[in-house]
């Protein structure tokens, strides 16, 4: 019998494109530098996966400021994948990352297909790494700009090749820019995917209106945070019906109550990015509420949750 | 060491039409502090504002207690300004590089509007350590020239601007300061204040080869360093342009180091 | 010489589809009704334009219930043009709506090809309609129940159908979720639409993580409210951008400053939804706010503003 | 006539865990009040939460003063509870068709929990009007029973009931009116609580064949019968099932048009 006082211990462990992930809530990329920006708040040791922020080839300088906008209940953001490059990223960020014992997941993106295949071949010579996140959200420079996650063609086209250059698991991120998410989701599993990530930011704006000039030099940004939820939810629910493959879910995931959500819905795992920016306990938060949720509606296992909407 | 703390609030006074000086009992911040630091500002309960808002830290007592002095400007502050005393509010800091702290020298603060806010609290600390302070302090008018009397109380020779002397000079506070540059021969400039008085200051700095450091502001998300939304554009020795974050690299800066055409 | 304290009188006034608006705010289909319900509270001869809930062919008993629900910043509704049908509208609604002055644009939806036809051809023999809006968010039943305003050949047919059966100018209004909305914008524009209005809401869900069931009825349902605003900005100035009739823009607009963001993205005339329900003041506020933003900018005229971006 | 306005909050008291009574001052929409009738409430300075919830009114004073009575559950409700006397609170009202008033006549009146809200102004009311009021009160337990004090001092006929028998009947309160209904017979019955017992009062008002009206809760957006959100689903003489706003339509129906399968 149990004792007193006690509950009984909840499992959070799921299995993601065969990586085991001690509970299923990972930052976002993007959201949590290269790990060490939150090492004073949260011990790495305990978050289901480590993502780092995408990184590409060569170094990318970003866009220029101001890239950072407040919206009513989200961030509009034009960071434009600044980041040091695959060189410096080995030689500088992966010795600290891996220190740590949760998988360690690299987000890459290529303006041509032959990034993404070096950037694939070169992270799979070394150690350390658990998975390779595939960000499609960034235009094919070779083909007019369009953004490789549009095209369902295009996006088997990447996924197929990173996999060829790879013995990596490799989750496949999307962009939700598009008239049918699933299409797009169907064609990255078809090539290969292990897991799908999604969603990444929606396409919006704002503009000053005393300087009447866009708050963004950019232009245009990635909403994220609190207001996307329903549509980055709607979009994991219809894309864990479309694939077999795992589904980890994010997009303005707050509280647990939102990953609850997220899991419901069909995701195995979940990402949690804006809210991290806002609130740096806010992942610990988020697997403390799931681990109290799931102990109090009587749940043994987490995977019990997975897909559990009653339609 | 870096504190995500619910911080009381002690007392919240309206200093000016929509300013506010705001007293925080937080020990752990309080005792970190440094000057030019500040802390990142939770300014609702619920998601909107989503934000945090930096806040220089414009005075840190012994008591425990943080000051910030804040102009109200959107959603935010506004909010902030409702928060009463008794009432908790989620800080994290202090953040960010401060301002060269050096000892026994002559240091030339100046500060344009709310660009006051960390001078003060650099004044406090340098005088601490020896240094002679001239605190050259600009606003549009002599209404919006806040904490005279602490400031007045501390020791600094203090210089005033206003755009209608109405109180000091009439005219920039840079070009109050430019007086002074030959004369008092300082070891060290400093600035806080809109970007093209920070601009001048620099032109000026560097005119007189004096070493001068600067506080920058960004809109910031994380305030940690990790999405890399809050850069400012600088250049480096040979020229070139790069950027770098304003809430780790900065908000102090070398002014010789900034991009000014930005 | 103007009197003291006297500050110059702004025009408001602008045109879209040969329709001269006193002003360019009016209330987004759907979320005002048939009018009535906010008489008492705004003289609805003050606003820019009278816009109605869609009206459809047939009576349509809209989704079962719960059709409602709250999500950070933002509403998701699955009403389901719930809507007297044609002839209840014009017996018993028209009528009432002909006392007012504003032009009466009357928002209409079909399943099929014949029923916008027929829409279109029957409100065109009534007295009182100033011009139709084409809502071209609703499925084809006749072709696999796709949303017609996904597709551009699809987008123009409807838009040519309902030309063809019409003298009034014809508006219409665009779904955001597709991957490109200036290819849709250019398509209906090609098929003779005299303004396009966009964008209605996004998909999206909400789960009820205590009953595990959709927090809708209907499991998705449109997200509108300050939530979707930038998504919305951005389509604006994009399809603004790339047409050259009027654009309405709505999508998120709660105070005076949003409007003005739409304007200056490029929007002829903006519609309020959603902060109607909230705040049945809403729209009389906005355009008492952007009169005083035109008058303290300097502005004499409120056409100075549409499209004055400095990018 | 509809108002849409700003309340000042004359007192807010926690009456239990969660639950709170809210008196504002609200002349305007206090007395156009009819028992049966509700506010609709903006929860926030900001846009999050976003809509307004509805509240019933539970007393409405010649004093200009209106009463609300409500539990927290969720983000509005928690913002509401925040609300100190002196701040001003925006609310829309009265709306929503309230409960039929007859005059010298014997009413029964059955609330469970919240649903006593409503039922206590629609006993004033009634009393006013020369009727005879049996009041049927059930809750979990003795604590949640609210409001006692002030029922007791209204001349009702108090009948209580609690799930756990801490105080009154133990079972559900429309099994206690059950054993009242032969002998007392009623001119008409009313009842407000959560949905199963809503439908057993239906159930119990058809076999007796008592006239009986129900008081409903959806989510609503505008509360004005604008969006069609709010629905809820009756049916028609025919056993047809159509939707009808609550906000506009109801919230009180005839128990007998409700379609209770939903
Ligand atoms: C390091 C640093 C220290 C600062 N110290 C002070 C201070 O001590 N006193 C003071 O009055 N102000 C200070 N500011 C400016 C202050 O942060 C902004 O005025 C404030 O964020 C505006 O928020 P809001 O809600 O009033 O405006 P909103 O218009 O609602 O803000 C919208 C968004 O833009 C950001 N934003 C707007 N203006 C600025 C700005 N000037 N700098 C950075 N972000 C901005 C907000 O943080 C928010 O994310 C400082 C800024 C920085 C970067
Ligand atoms: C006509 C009417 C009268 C009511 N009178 C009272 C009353 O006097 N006292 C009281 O405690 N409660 C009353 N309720 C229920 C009350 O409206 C909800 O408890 C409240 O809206 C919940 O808001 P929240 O912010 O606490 O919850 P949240 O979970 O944050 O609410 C999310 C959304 O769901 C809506 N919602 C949640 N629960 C309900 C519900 N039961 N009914 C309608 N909408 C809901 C909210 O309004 C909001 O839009 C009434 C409901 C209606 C329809
Ligand atoms: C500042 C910022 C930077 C981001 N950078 C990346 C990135 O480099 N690669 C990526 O795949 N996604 C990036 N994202 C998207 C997030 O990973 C995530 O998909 C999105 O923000 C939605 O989740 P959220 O609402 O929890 O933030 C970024 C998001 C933000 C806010
Ligand atoms: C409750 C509700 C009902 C709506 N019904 C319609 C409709 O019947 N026809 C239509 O074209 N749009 C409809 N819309 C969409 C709005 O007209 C508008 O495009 C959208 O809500 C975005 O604007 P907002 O954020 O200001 O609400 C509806 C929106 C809401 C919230
Ligand atoms: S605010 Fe995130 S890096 Fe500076
Ligand atoms: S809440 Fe809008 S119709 Fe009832």
């Amino acid at each position: 019998m149990e004792q007193a006082g006690k509950r009984p211990r909840v499992n959070l462990a799921v299995e993601i494109a065969g990586l085991t992930l001690q509970n299923p809530v990972m930052p976002a990329s993007g959201t949590f530098g290269f790990g060490e920006e939150y090492a004073p708040f949260i011990d790495l040791n305990r978050l289901g996966a480590l993502v780092v922020k995408t990184i590409t080839l060569h170094p990318t300088p970003g866009n220029p400021p101001p890239r950072l906008m407040e919206s009513y209940c989200g961030l509009l953001n034009s960071v434009g994948l600044q980041n040091p490059g695959l060189e410096i990223f080995l030689r500088e960020k992966l010795p600290y990352l891996r220190q740590y014992r949760p998988p360690l997941i690299v987000s890459i993106a290529g303006r041509t297909m032959e990034e993404y295949a070096e950037l694939a071949a070169r992270l799979s010579e070394t150690e350390g790494i658990a998975a390779l996140e595939v960000n499609i959200s960034c235009p094919n420079v070779k083909e007019g700009g369009i953004v490789f996650g549009t095209v369902p063609a295009m996006a088997a086209r990447v996924t197929a090749t990173v996999k060829e250059h790879t013995h990596l698991p490799v989750i496949v991120k999307l962009t939700p820019n598009v008239t049918d998410i699933t299409a797009i989701a169907r064609a990255v599993e078809d090539a290969g995917a292990g897991a799908i990530a999604l969603i990444n930011t929606l396409q919006g704006m704002a503009i000053d209106i005393e300087k009447r000039r866009p708050a963004l030099a950019n232009i245009a940004g990635g909403l994220s945070g609190p207001a996307i939820k329903p549509v980055a939810l709607y979009a994991v629910w219809r894309v864990a019906r479309a694939v077999k493959v795992p589904v980890i879910g994010m997009g303005g995931i707050m509280t647990a109550r939102d990953a609850i959500e997220f899991l419901l819905a069909g995701a195995s795992a979940v990402a949690v990015g804006t809210a991290t920016l806002v609130n740096p306990g806010a992942i610990m938060e988020i697997i403390a509420g799931l681990e109290n949720y799931l102990a109090e509606q009587g749940f043994e296992d987490v995977r019990e949750l997975i897909g559990a909407l009653q339609t | 060491m870096l504190q995500d703390l619910e911080a009381e609030v002690l007392a919240s006074h309206q200093l000016g039409q929509d300013v506010y000086l705001l007293r925080l009992y937080a020990p752990l911040i309080a005792e970190a502090a440094q000057p030019g630091q500040f802390v990142h500002v939770r300014c609702s309960e619920t998601f909107d504002p989503l934000l945090r808002r930096p806040l220089s830290i414009h005075d840190a007592g012994n008591k425990g207690e943080l000051t910030l002095l804040y102009q109200v400007k959107g959603r935010g502050t506004a909010w902030l300004a409702r928060q009463q005393p008794g009432q908790k509010i989620n800080i994290l800091g202090p953040l960010g590089r401060g301002f060269t702290l050096p000892q026994n020298k002559r240091l030339a603060l100046v500060a344009g509007g709310m660009g006051m806010v960390p001078l003060l609290f650099l004044a406090r600390r340098a005088l601490e350590a020896g240094n002679e302070v001239d605190f050259f302090y600009g606003a549009r008018d002599r209404e919006q020239l806040y904490q005279l009397e602490t400031l007045k109380a501390m020791q600094v020779n203090l210089f005033l601007a206003t755009d209608d002397g109405s109180a000091g000079f009439q005219g920039p506070v840079t070009k109050l300061w430019e007086k002074y540059i030959p004369e008092r021969s300082y070891d060290r400039g400093y600035a806080c204040g809109p970007r093209p008085a920070l601009a001048a200051f620099a032109r000026l700095s560097g005119e007189f080869s004096l070493p001068a450091e600067v506080s920058l502001e960004e809109r910031m998300a994380c305030g940690l360093g990790a999405c890399r939304g809050c850069v400012a554009t600088l250049r480096d020795a040979s020229g070139n342009r790069y950027y770098e974050n304003v809430c780790t690299g900065g908000p102090v800066f070398d002014a010789a180091a900034v991009y000014w055409e930005d």
